[in-house]
């Protein structure tokens, strides 16, 4: 803690990774777009590829804004997970970015859920 | 249409500039009183244009990228995304949802987006010259409290 | 030195413009990870020397006022405004604090705050052809936190 | 009440005037520029001229940004005042602010003092 003087005026990091059982949790945070979504995959594909878990969490509660990036992100992850029969679940996605996601017909395609923030932090 | 208020930016195509870009049309188009959801909505309308430009347009080379903001009146924004990178051969193709040309991290929902988020879309471009966006956005007029 | 990235914005010398010109500086100043102090003393900056164009370089005309914006390297930005109003006869005299043409309601400090709240000002001026302000500022190096 | 059914993106009313007894009092919101001042200055002498208050308290608790068009603001307040033998109080200036307000001298020029919000506000 010590070390972060300065006033914040930047995202915090755009994933942390938790991995508990055989379940790996990405919490997202902040602008994603295919700036952001690089990092975002790059961390996510190498520790599941090591880990290989059972389901992949994404978790979209501190999203404030996301492009159709995020869609790709999303999408890549369930190709990913499909390679050792793993699933993808969505979770606690901003009502504000329903719209897009629903554009992409994602509800199809992966399982949304809502968690209190207090469970899926840590 | 005349336009109230403009303003013209450009910037080299690199990544960063994608955050960059939308908050500057959200600063220009605050003008208007947009809601929350109207801003954002425009905001990631010109993401996936400024996106497009930047990985499709100049695909591997860095080339610039220009904006075009226009106020006009009763309450519209015209958004103008330029490049001079490599084109579109089909843009009837290329607008289609779900193209896309760039593999599997792309959704292929940018135009899509953009149609969606704004009022108005049109695209031009010219295989080897390049590729302009225009979008247009309408603001709901906002009923202003007294108080 | 050679700019990492950069950023060229034009618009309309009307006041609505001072707010959206400080808010986009700022939207391209923050990939250098400035804290929020540094940040505001750049918008404050950035918004003298855009009020001085809007309002001494055009006074009662409207003309165009130029940004460029660069970071270079080591955390620093550089920030040029340029307008092609009347200029100013004296500069030296112009940069003193207090001094102002504009009556009242101007307390004759913008140079003064430019100088104060950047690293580096220098004003380039000719009657009858316009004013370049380039200003430029070093942000503190952030220690990052690895948790 | 009703009538804002959008949810704001903007600032609140750049000044709000409150008259109690002979004290007016502008409460400043947002960012204080050329721009913004020219309506602030406008709505404060309008009624100033009219009520010859024998004091204008300036509150700038809520102003989140201010150039030396602020400090203009505040100078030509002074001047106004005068005319009546009234005086001019800065209230509630922000940390962040101080810069600017001492390298104009502002604090030889009036009363600076800090209140708490509920008194000031109604
Ligand atoms: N500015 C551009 N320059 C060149 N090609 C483009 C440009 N914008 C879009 N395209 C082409 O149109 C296709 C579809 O674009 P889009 O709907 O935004 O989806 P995506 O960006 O996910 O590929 C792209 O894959 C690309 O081939
Ligand atoms: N861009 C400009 N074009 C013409 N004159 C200028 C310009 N900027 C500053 N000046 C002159 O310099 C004077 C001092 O400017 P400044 O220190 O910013 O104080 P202020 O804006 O309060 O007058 C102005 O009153 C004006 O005469």
């Amino acid at each position: 803690m010590e070390a972060e003087e300065k006033t914040e005026t930047q995202e915090k990091r755009p994933v942390r990774l938790l991995l508990h059982e055989d379940t790996l949790t990405a919490l997202l945070a902040g602008e994603i777009d295919h700036h952001s979504a690089r990092e975002i995959r790059e961390a996510i594909d190498m520790t599941a590829m090591r880990v290989r878990p059972a389901q992949l969490v994404l978790d979209f509660g501190d999203v404030r804004f996301m492009d159709s990036s995020g869609v790709g992100l999303i999408l890549g992850r369930c190709k990913i997970m499909e390679m050792w029969q793993g699933h993808v679940a969505v979770q606690n996605m901003p009502p504000k970015l329903e719209r897009i996601v629903s554009m992409a017909g994602l509800h199809d395609l992966c399982e949304f859920r809502k968690v209190e923030k207090d469970e899926s932090n840590e | 249409m005349k336009a109230m208020n403009e303003m013209h930016l450009n910037f080299p195509s690199i990544s960063t500039n994608e955050g960059f870009a939308r908050a500057a049309v959200a600063a220009f188009a605050v003008q208007l009183d947009p809601t929350v959801d109207e801003l954002c909505d425009l905001k990631t309308a010109v993401s996936e244009a400024v996106t497009n430009s930047i990985i499709h347009g100049y695909r591997d080379t860095i080339g610039k990228v220009y904006i075009d903001c226009k106020l006009l009146q009763d309450n519209w924004i015209q958004v103008k995304v330029r490049d001079h990178g490599c084109g579109i051969e089909n843009v009837e193709q290329a607008m289609e949802p779900l193209y896309t040309t760039a593999g599997d991290e792309r959704a292929g929902l940018g135009f899509a987006v953009m149609k969606n988020f704004t009022d108005k879309l049109k695209v031009q471009s010219k295989p080897g010259k390049g590729t302009t966006v225009i979008m247009e956005k309408a603001f709901s007029p906002r009923v202003r409290q007294n108080g």
